[in-house]
């Protein structure tokens, strides 16, 4: 047992400050540090300068293209990631389809698509919700029938985030509509431009489009498509969605959203002098701060027992719900911290097409942006009424 | 001691059910929302000829002479139905502050305009630095000849992108955030001098932050005597506290049954959301909330009508503070368990949720209102 | 819709505060402000000087002698009371099995019983919860087998407070075990002199002896002493259950407690100053007595319900919840208040008997007492879990 | 950065857990909590034999040179089984104070009979006045010729009943809360003008108020350079209080590892609780509130072993403000979990919950912990 960072550690360190000051570009930054969804041109740009350094996959295994990090150089980074808000990459190709694919993949799979992964050529999105199976995703309907070397798929998703932008979906699929839920589905990799794939855009309550519907009306996509078996599916989605719950956690954000709260609130005032002199304040703050600090060593002490081999059962469930409740918690308080600038409220799409300044102080744009898109945090990647389930079941045998 | 309403006021609420109904369909809300206005005209020349707009006003100045208990009653309809009209800025607020403070002359020449649905009102009172503190002004109003000149920043002011005139607080003595030495000017909203960024809010209401930069008014402009208006703004802002504490139990209400009906219709493994016992006491949680909130609410209304001022300062604060977590509870979680329908701005959870939001931080969160309670309980 | 006192209600509270003012019992009331339990000759003591006044049974019927009050009156009296730290009546008698005689028993039960209740010359206790039979009560075993004109009962009690100082106990007991669960128990009274009644103390983690196990071997109890009919006892218990919740709720003794908490912070040092101005042990306290002031209006704007005849369903499972939420973390605050004289604990059988006084200040001596007892607040008359699930049922409909 | 045991670490750990295995039956611990000692001193001399009294002692003081890490791994044993023996407060806090402060005569004098389980300690700080505040020191100890005269109350002294010598803080000089002008004093137990108030304390253990009444001592009984005290005091009680939460580790392990077997095995509505979603959900919380605590533990031990003084502080302020909200939640969670059950003295559970509560309370509870990383963070 030991926290203390090597010699090599703490040159990684500088490596990753000295990067982070010279090729992360300012409008990016910005935008994160404000909770701000990136565009899509300026996610590309910083995911490509990623790449070019040999950063893009730091959980990767090294013959992927992965950055063979230790434990200590993956916190060492994320924290310093963090601090300077370097958005991290998006997840759906890095940490949602692209192990799938070098875990699951065929050799002609995993040349195709992963270096374009790594490259961002390729903007994916997930299939996975349907209008019907939110909580319940085994009852998916979406079909695919085989018709000769292709599947032809009908059927609908829902909630598909980004996929008004994306060039690729990752889908599931029922491809045996006898067999038992679980049992019928596969998992498929499908072009965007294929013919009879339609976007509908939601608005959500933040008044962005960041969620869509999908509809597919005769879709056709090659079985070279089809990841693995037919049929299995959903043994694919549950490593996936294993694998999203660790990310999900988010510890090096939060810390710095710690910061700017703090900063916040020193140039806020209350009575007269900074909220940070505020009792009260000052206590939703620490015990934000403590909680995150506990979730900080978990997700430590977790990832040093995989890298002993040790086997995690429904663990990362706990780094999702404690990880999206801090989030929660964090953007309520930011939201409280800008007093009645809290409701003053424009939507980018009016706001990127006027000359007015946003109304308030500057840091008053983003918080309740963020706010309002964090509700959902507790509801996607798995409820977190759903992780407890899979607590109970599969740690505590209940 | 009587919690029920009385015949009359049995009919009253009737009459303001009806209204929400026949106008405040989620659909039409949402359209109402969206126009530049942001409510309906038609709807305020509706609400005067039904005599609401009269409804908090002494018979002597043309009013109806209701009781607080009135205004809680067609609040919390309002509330139901989030509704969008400026009644508690025009009102409640810049009403309540003429009938309140102002001269015979005043009153005679806005009440019955406002009543007549005829002039809208808003009032400025915040400031960048003020935070919720009421006292907290640097406005400056300074004499000049008859009359003074303002200068300053007043923001979020709910309804200032409609008003016709805004009830403005400014300093005519003393420092920042003495209590006295804050006087109240009715000012004409398009006077030289005064400049606005209108905006949206979260709610789907409409608000501006105000400029004054030398603006000139007459001595006619004074709302009650100089440097004396604290109290006055304290009282007024007290029963505007108490109205959106009905408004809010009115909207966890609604929030509260358009949820309760969701987790009955929504299925998921085979069987209604509302059969899964953490849902079901996540909604019963929900719903005590509610009912604790409508008590409070229930209560800040009639100690209004009792009078007294140190039960009255009591009352406001801790009813805001339990209402104003009940709202963020019950809000965050009818969200929580429509899972993604309750993050569509189509559908009408959010809405509520934004609204309850909202209520949450105005006129002084929930931490600002234990504070003020328990400095006045020290 | 009116919160104000008239003449005569103000009249009214001059009187009982009179009253308490000369005929509470200090010893009786010292005991009720630290929150130790009561002896039981200074609980009858009092219970008798309440009966002579004519106050024993606010909620009685006027004709079977009750008060009468309006519910100003009520309000008034349960106010003043929980101020002047007069403890209730016991309700076992008086809310418990009282309005179960007067409004299921025959005319012989209400003329036998009732004074004596009223005079507090029999202790009850309750015979509900079994080992085997808590939260779900209806499952309950103990068997009552008709013989002549006695039934003989045959079972175990469990959880029985004050059984083994009660004079009489009223049980459910199962007639027909045929029938569906609820519908073969009976309601009996049954003296506990009876041969064959044995009582074995449960230490509780107060280290007091307040609750009991109560065990029947051919208990002969004659059948005159069943109320209303046979095999139609959870009518009668379902009845009680609903009578229990209102009482439970306890507003006018945290409200008591709430100033009691206050005294002691004044008293208590923090860096030198009193720990009333801490702003953290502030916004505590602040949350506590709000929550305490949504409760009481709440229940009173159910008592204001009922007086006009509206019917509630299960509304006063709220005041149950809420209120036993609020008395849990009283206590707790109480003990926290004491800071390191929160930990001494020497039990009352130690501590009657010896002439040491009690360490620390002397407000320290009960506190603990009490928090310790009422972690059961939110386990018995139905634990706040099931409290939930009859809301969730009766109310909500789902 | 490595969170894992070394084989060393775990075969120390294997020991531990045997220890308590066989000595530390919930029936063995009731019997033991409940005679007149309140521990037992075969197991004492048990575990001076095994090496552990020395544990935490550098080599050259004739101890095991043990890190924090070794004795969080004692405390987590020792918090499962509630183990009674007062090794914290002879072992962490009297000998840490020596260890720390001593001058060579003292410790060659005191560490070894420690060690060799012939002495216990106790350490006597907290006064009626002072809450938590380790600087908050009345107690008075002036210069008497060559030597002191120590007056004063000390509150609620852990194991000062059984203690041969006690470990005492004195003003030498100063204002009641200065940090400077605080002194220690080696005391013996039974000097004169010393008297005890012995009491139980919730958690089934042993402690006494010590009363000192012109109780002279020599040059000899003082500890370190007069005056200088507080950052001794400070650090020795942060090693005790990373002991406490880890004996709150294995002690909510402990306890939700009962729960969640009893909720395996009581049957209600014809079905184990354990069924019941609203249950499970509870039990997860109680589960996570565990694994928060190790962490927080675990992160707390390392960081003493690295040494430095602000991060040291930082660390024991937040792992004790994290533990003892989890200790509050698991204990009370427990009780209620169980029922009636839980309410009995009989059943282990209880026990579980009253030593939780007092970690919570001792050195500093949930809010003291939380304002002092909150001033050490500003």
């Amino acid at each position: 047992m030991d926290l203390s960072f090597s010699k090599e550690d703490l040159a990684f360190q500088d490596e990753v400050r000295e990067f982070l000051a010279t090729s992360l570009p300012t409008d990016v930054k910005d935008r994160c540090d404000r909770g701000l969804h990136p565009t899509k041109e300026g996610q590309i740009r910083w995911q490509k300068i990623l790449n070019e350094k040999g950063w893009m996959a730091p959980n990767w295994p090294k013959e992927y293209g992965g950055t063979g990090w230790t434990i200590s150089q993956k916190y060492i980074a994320a924290h310093e990631f963090g601090q300077a808000s370097a958005p991290i990459a998006l997840p759906f190709g890095i940490s949602m389809v692209g192990p799938v694919i070098y875990t699951f993949g065929n050799p002609e799979q995993k040349a195709k698509y992963l270096p374009r992964i790594l490259n961002s050529d390729d903007w994916w999105c997930q299939g996975y919700s349907e209008p019907g199976s939110g909580s319940d995703l085994a009852s998916l309907q979406t079909k695919a029938v085989r018709d000769g070397d292709h599947y032809v798929v009908n059927g609908q998703k829902i909630w598909t985030s980004f996929a008004h932008l994306a060039d690729m979906i990752f889908c599931l699929v029922r491809t045996d509509s006898s067999a038992k839920q679980q049992e019928g589905i596969s998992f498929l990799l499908i072009d965007m431009k294929t013919p009879g794939i339609t976007v509908k855009p939601i608005y959500g309550i933040d008044k962005e489009n960041t969620l869509n519907e999908v509809f597919f009306e005769d879709v056709r996509v090659p079985i070279e498509n089809r990841i693995g078996e037919e049929n299995k599916g959903w043994t694919y989605a549950k490593f996936l969605l294993g694998n999203e719950r660790t990310g999900i956690a988010r510890v090096a954000r939060s810390k710095r959203q710690i910061v700017r709260l703090r900063e916040i609130a020193a140039a806020e005032r209350s009575g007269g002098k900074p909220l940070t002199e505020d009792q009260d304040f000052i206590n939703k703050l620490t015990r934000l701060e403590i909680d995150l600090m506990a979730l900080e060593y978990t997700e430590l002490r977790y990832l040093s027992m995989i890298a002993k081999g040790k086997k995690l059962t429904a663990e990362p469930s706990l780094l999702k719900i404690k990880g999206t409740e801090i989030q929660q918690r964090l953007t309520e308080l930011l939201v409280e911290s800008l007093g009645m600038y809290g409701a003053p409220y424009e939507p980018e799409r009016a706001y990127e097409g006027r000359n007015e300044t946003p109304v308030g102080p500057d840091y008053a744009n983003g918080p309740m942006a963020e706010h309002l898109y964090l509700r959902a945090a507790t509801i996607y990647g798995g409820s977190n009424e759903i992780q407890r389930n899979i607590v109970s079941k599969m740690v505590l045998g209940l | 001691m009587d919690f029920e309403l009385s015949d009359e006021q049995n009919l009253l609420k009737d009459s303001f059910e009806r209204f929400v109904k026949d106008n405040y369909s989620s659909d039409a809300r949402a359209k109402l929302a969206n126009t530049e206005l942001g409510f309906s005209r038609g709807h305020w020349k509706k609400m005067a000829e039904l005599g609401w707009l009269g409804l908090p006003f002494s018979e002597d100045v043309g009013g109806f002479g209701g009781t607080a208990v009135e205004t809680m009653i067609m609040m919390e309809s309002m509330g139901r139905g989030l509704v969008l009209e400026p009644f508690v800025s025009t009102v409640i607020l810049g009403g309540g502050l003429i009938a309140e403070a102002g001269s015979p002359a005043q009153i005679e020449a806005i009440i019955p305009e406002v009543i007549e649905g005829n002039m809208m009102l808003a009032f400025a009172y915040a400031e960048p630095q003020s935070r919720f503190n009421l006292n907290d002004v640097e406005t400056a109003a300074s004499k000049s000849g008859s009359g003074y000149v303002l200068n300053g920043h007043k923001s979020v002011v709910y309804h200032g992108t409609t008003a016709d005139k805004v009830v403005v607080s400014a300093r005519t003595s003393g420092n920042s955030r003495d209590e006295a030495g804050i006087s109240l000017f009715i000012v004409d909203n398009n006077v030289s001098g005064l400049s606005r960024r209108d905006y949206r809010t979260i709610d789907g209401q409409r608000a501006a932050d105000i400029m004054f930069e030398n603006v000139a008014v007459g001595a006619d402009a004074l709302l009650g005597k100089e440097g004396t208006a604290y109290p006055v703004i304290e009282k007024v802002t007290d029963y505007a506290i108490a109205a959106l504490c009905a408004e809010a139990v009115g909207a966890m209400q609604a929030a509260n049954e358009i949820t309760n009906e969701y987790m009955k219709q929504r299925k998921q493994f085979g069987t209604p959301i509302g059969k899964f016992q953490v849902l079901q006491h996540r909604m019963v949680d929900m719903y005590m909330e509610a009912e604790q909130s409508k008590s409070m609410s229930d209560m800040v209304a009639m100690k209004l009508d009792l009078g007294d001022e140190m039960e009255r300062r009591k009352a406001v604060a801790a009813a805001k503070a339990q209402v104003g977590q009940a709202s963020k509870f019950v809000g965050q979680q009818s969200i929580q368990l429509h899972g993604g329908m309750g993050m569509t701005d189509e559908y009408s959870i959010g809405h509520y949720f934004k609204r309850l939001t909202t209520i949450e931080m105005l006129f002084g969160n929930t931490d600002y209102h234990f504070k003020r309670f328990a400095a006045l309980s020290s």
